[in-house]
């Protein structure tokens, strides 16, 4: 998979670096948490790769595309594909500071104050302060636009009642970012404000959500009076709308060719299983190892298309194309995974009888095609703004 | 005629009452049991404290099902002090559990009634005297660690004693195997003929283990037979006949179970979505969902009436040997399908424990690889076809 | 496909007496008919299907499920089956008059006048009188309350102007029934009226439509002036949408069955073909094949399954299930058929260099999905119909 | 950097405005030469007329491009008076000529240039410059009826004569193989080695027959050689590589080719729904059918990554040798899913002869059968990958 990223000399360097430097820190006391967390698995060894998140910022691996103003690298959007690369061939545990240095650092970077970025940026970088996302709420879906949480300003606070869901780390995070109602007249994606909470108060509770896997990696978050300061209002109250989508716009960027290393890896755990049960030599199950693997090489050319055009294309759109296409590859790839163990799907493996890593696959990447905009969201904005079909 | 029947023009009437699933085509009487099976159900049936009982299903539910329902007396013949009802409606109880995906006993219990009915011999009968007078659950204890569900392959061994026979093997994937009262195994003499026999699950000579099922509506079991005392019930005539009899019923109840439950996950995907609003109106609205569960109801139409067909047509030698087979396959095929739009289609909520949509994910799955895999029956399937290449 | 229909004694009596006459009289006089028609092929032999309609109307096979007082043989719905299926088996031409029998004919038992059956009932019983539809329009498409075409009571007469497209046998039908607005202040499905229309006059021309497969089925008709009697308006003037409607659930009958055998051929060829060619032991197309056998099982399955809730289920919502499941399968069977041809498909066939069999089967099923109601409006009815889902 | 862009809200914004689709990528100099070659095309190309004609071209489209965009000099090396571009800039005129189905022997001839170009031999460049000069068209003639396109099964022979080479044999499925000027042709010396050779399609000793083809946008010959006077183009180096370079460019040129058609395409269709009213509002607002064209959107965008990234590796060795294989098959299939897509959506008129939409189609199954269908190429890539059973 490495064919395809032209790096120059410098660049390769870089690499090399990156390497080397994952190589040594993920054998030597970190060597436990090699290969913990992940879809299905995120409540494994959460302690330790908070300590991780600590290695990661202590070593300016945090922010490496940030400006070198704000405390970041400066780095390219190449060098941050290529350490995305790196630290997935590493096997090195899924981030924790993922929401932290991908979703609310870029937003204060782009719509904070001063104030805000000096307070808040600091401890993204060193790995210190987790944050997670309070956007989802019950009744609202893929609606954001439906939010109900409120955040009535009561002197020098906004107090928050309201519940929202899905807000996965919220059990281990420090502060979350909320999308909430402080305009009650207004309807819809007007009246909202983009708010920065801590979650450590009265007023908060947080409940985890038993997932289809058996494990939680979700939350239900319930404000009952829960305050912030009016400082930590980031953009204009009201504005929060524009501010959330702004967010959302970062989620999708580089991680993408990162990510495809994580799915070559399941790839080839299913590939050896199929050897292993006979399974190769079913036909249609060959046939879908086959086109499994063509798909993978075609998400990775699409990629590497959209970063050659990177800076010159339109942005956004294809966002909504590589979530589409990688979402339902994966969700594909989780039925393979189970359909070659055989009938041995039917139950829980080994002595643990804890659900099989195949099964854990078929299980979790159902929720590939919800998170993050559901496959029919993801739909009505390519067809809308990529084709430019009529609403 | 029908033909003749008024028609709204497409696109303009009211939508049609939401009613009951029902077999349009069924006798009055069998739709009678129909219904006061689905009115026992909805008024006793709790899956979610039965699916996480030490058990894996409700014995109190079954008590009640033997003594309101007669559930284990209901293929049992009339001589043996049974219901004497045929298989077809035996499949009534087998859908309406598998609607609600009941865990139970049931579906085993059924099959295995009318493979000892078929059998004929005083030893089958006297089982199901005591089957039906004691409401005795039984499962069918199939596939072997090396032979899957191939009964050719099958190699647990059936030893003649003065005092009748004991079996040694290995059977695996026995659904609710660890709380029967008696299994139905197939084994082989030791002159190599496939026979059936039944054990006592209280039988010193076998030791049963429940295994955590990806489906956790159907517990299943490893069963090690070390000379197990055994009654062999199949009459001298051929033992495979039994064999393929009891393989043939069990893919049919799974094809009834699985198109049952595909309809009722279908209907939960279009309840949820004509309630549930979203950007201001009723989720169900939205024409691409439509189509896509319009494709469903094709699919699952197709499903029911491969279901039926196969149920009416069993024990029908001019039918193809394999409407079993694939039956079971386009059911679970179907069933899968269903459920995995019915989580994607329910959005996040779809995706959490407490729904009900990843229990019928999971039986779709299971009922997929239970008693063969597609391409397993569907190569079955092709060569009884002449399709072979 | 034999299994599955309960016959009694007296039916299978039926059966056989279908069969003998169909045997007979396809070996002898009408030898050369055997097997023309159909998806594809409908220019062929034309002159001889018209004798061939005679034929069957002079012995009674039309009109077999009309009532005995109208010329038809009362016969149950399973004599019809009956009938199709030996029809389809003795390898019988296509029917020139199956508008005539299954469309104008039902329509006019229910919505006709005395006098009107007793004029136009005959003619198609004895197979001499050859209608054809006009309902489409070219800026209609599926959506039939757009028609345009205007009838303007003149006198004793309706002077029609408009266009009509994919009307099927214009180009050789005696008449045609009409939708058309009579009331121009009307719009929508309101102020149409159910015309029945002679062909052969001034003021009516037909070019026929080349399709595809470069055969043309379907053609334009065009009225400029074009006249009927007011005698010829069928149901009140207005009142064409519900008489059309009644038309269109005529469509889709007991056909099924019959069309079935039709399949089984087509496959059983396609069958034959990967054996000769070694497509066959090509893994993916051989799961293809045993998926399309599956699949005609599950059509037969179904048909019989409604067919044994006839009288007690309801009615027309299997319609456009059955639709959506022949018309997917089919079409998808024209892309098997030139697949097991490998590199062949690329060319004509044989020395005629005329579309090969499979190459017409390829691109003919593409309109299986549209015409009779696209895919699309029998997605709509079954939602909204069938499953009740909110508009 | 892209990330911090700024972002409308989902669901919120106007349409984006549709803009002709470029390769965002590409170097200026290339784009400037796409927009040329796409100007010519609106203004010359006349492809109803050029598909009916005898020759199933149009000369005098070619004999234009040849004096205007120097097609059959483009990949022509300066030393042989051409223009000395790349393969990657030929894969412009390919996609453009493909984007509107224009019948052409301009990919066969782009590609023949490209492999004649790599050869390095003095017939190849004294051939190269007449191919520049005079604006000869080529033919690849490779195909055979018993080997397909497998180069290791070709069987026609080429024989040593004090004057050159002669060639025997059958080649089948050459596109505009009846009209070209030149063939360039894959043939065993008698020691059975695998050599490129040319034949003037002039030459007596070879019959060429057209015949009709499924695809009316693309003429194909069979083409008899009976010792037609040939000359050897690959150097002593090893004429297998040569081979494998001429099917690994034609493949990806048919890669760029159908992935080009399938954007096109589905332009076509968006254009249309956006257009076209039905029950009182534009069908391209309808929500199922969006969805579709999303999906279709998914396709053709993996499609066209596919053929850049295809075309961008040629020679490059450091790229799985099976990526020419791996694109084809891509995006064959998915200009074969939206032409089908294009059909349907069109409803009653995407079924006549005179609207374009067929013409897709059957360019779709087509381009699926050239060299090599789905199923074997895609074993071709399986084995290279190591994923053979």
């Amino acid at each position: 998979m490495s064919a395809g990223l032209k790096l120059s000399d410098a660049d390769e360097r870089f690499r090399l670096r990156a390497r080397a430097w994952l190589a040594d820190n993920l054998a030597g006391e970190f060597a436990d948490v090699v290969g913990t967390g992940g879809p299905g698995r995120e409540h494994q060894a959460v302690r330790r790769r908070r300590q991780w998140e600590r290695r990661l910022g202590a070593s300016g691996w945090i922010g490496l595309g940030w400006p070198k103003r704000h405390g970041g690298q400066d780095a390219s959007l190449l060098r941050q594909v290529v350490f995305h690369e790196e630290y997935a061939r590493a096997g090195a545990p899924a981030r924790l500071g993922h929401m932290s240095e991908q979703l609310v650092g870029p937003t204060l970077l782009t719509f904070g104050t001063a104030e805000q970025q000096a307070r808040f940026l600091p401890g993204i970088l060193r790995g210190e302060v987790l944050w997670c996302q309070g956007y989802s709420e019950p009744d609202a879906g893929s609606d954001l636009a439906g939010v109900r949480t409120s955040a009535v300003r009561e002197g020098g606070h906004y107090v928050l009642s309201g519940q929202k869901i899905w807000t996965s780390l919220a059990d281990i995070a420090d502060w979350c970012f909320v999308l909430a109602r402080t305009d009650p007249d207004q309807t819809r994606h007007r009246g909202l404000s983009y708010l920065l909470v801590p979650l450590d108060q009265p007023g908060i509770e947080i409940r985890p959500i038993r997932q289809i896997t058996g494990t939680s990696e979700f939350n239900e978050v319930f404000f009952d009076g829960a305050r912030t300061a009016v400082d930590n209002l980031v953009g204009a109250e009201g504005d929060g709308w524009r501010v959330a989508m702004g967010t959302l716009a970062f989620e999708r960027g580089v991680a993408t060719l990162g990510q495809q290393i994580g799915f070559e890896r399941e790839l080839n755990a299913i590939i050896a299983t199929a050897r292993a049960t006979g399974a190769i030599d079913d036909p249609a199950l060959h046939a879908r190892i086959v086109d499994a693997w063509i798909g993978l090489r075609v998400m990775r050319y699409t990629a590497l298309h959209t970063l050659s055009s990177a800076g010159t294309g339109p942005s956004g759109s294809e966002g909504s194309i590589s979530k589409l296409q990688w979402a339902n590859w994966h969700r594909n790839l989780g039925e393979l995974a189970v359909d070659v163990t055989g009938a041995a799907g039917l139950v829980a493996g080994g002595a643990s009888d804890e659900l099989t890593e195949e099964q854990l696959l078929f299980l979790y990447t159902r929720a590939d095609t919800i998170y993050g905009g559901t496959n029919e969201i993801q739909r009505n904005i390519v067809a809308e703004r990529v084709l430019g079909m009529p609403r | 005629m029908r033909q003749y029947d008024r028609n709204e023009p497409p696109g303009l009437s009211e939508p049609t009452e939401l009613s009951e699933p029902t077999e349009p085509s069924e006798p009055i009487e069998r739709r009678e049991m129909r219904r006061t099976v689905a009115d026992f159900l909805d008024r006793h049936a709790d899956i979610r404290t039965a699916m996480t009982n030490a058990d894996g299903y409700d014995r109190e539910l079954w008590r009640r099902g033997v003594d309101e329902l007669g559930v284990s007396a209901l293929l049992v013949p009339e001589r043996c002090g049974g219901l004497g009802m045929s298989f077809a409606d035996g499949a009534v109880l087998v859908a309406e559990f598998g609607r609600r995906l009941v865990p139970s006993p049931l579906l085993d219990t059924v099959v295995a009634t009318a493979v000892l009915a078929a059998c004929g011999t005083d030893e089958a009968d006297w089982l199901l005297t005591e089957i039906a007078t004691e409401g005795l659950s039984v499962a069918v204890a199939f596939a072997e660690p090396e032979a899957g569900w191939c009964a050719d392959s099958l190699a647990s061994r059936a030893a003649s004693h003065s005092a009748g026979w004991t079996l040694r093997g290995a059977k695996e994937y026995v659904a609710h195997g660890a709380t029967a009262d008696l299994l139905l195994v197939p084994a082989r003499t030791t002159e190599g003929e496939l026979r059936l026999y039944v054990t006592r699950a209280s039988d010193a000579g076998l030791r049963r283990t429940s295994r955590t099922a990806l489906d956790h509506t159907r517990t299943l079991a490893e069963i090690e037979f070390t000379d197990a005392v055994a009654v062999r019930v199949d009459g001298s005539a051929g033992g495979a006949d039994s064999v393929a009899l009891l393989s043939g019923l069990m893919l049919t109840a799974l094809a009834v179970e699985s198109a049952a439950a595909a309809r009722s996950c279908l209907s939960g995907i279009v309840t949820y979505l004509s309630v549930r609003q979203q950007f201001g109106r009723a989720l169900g609205s939205f024409q691409a969902l439509k189509h896509r569960c319009a494709d469903l109801a094709v699919r699952v139409a197709g499903a029911e009436a491969t279901a039926w067909y196969a149920t009416e047509s069993v024990g029908n030698g001019a039918q193809a040997a394999t409407t079993p087979e694939l039956a079971k396959v386009v059911c679970a095929d179907a069933l899968l399908r269903v459920a995995a739009e019915s989580v994607q289609l329910h959005g996040g909520i779809g995706f959490t424990f407490d729904h009900d949509a990843h229990l019928f994910l999971k039986r779709g799955k299971a009922n997929q690889l239970l008693f063969g895999s597609g391409q397993q029956l569907r190569t079955r399937v092709a060569e009884a076809a002449g399709l072979g290449t």
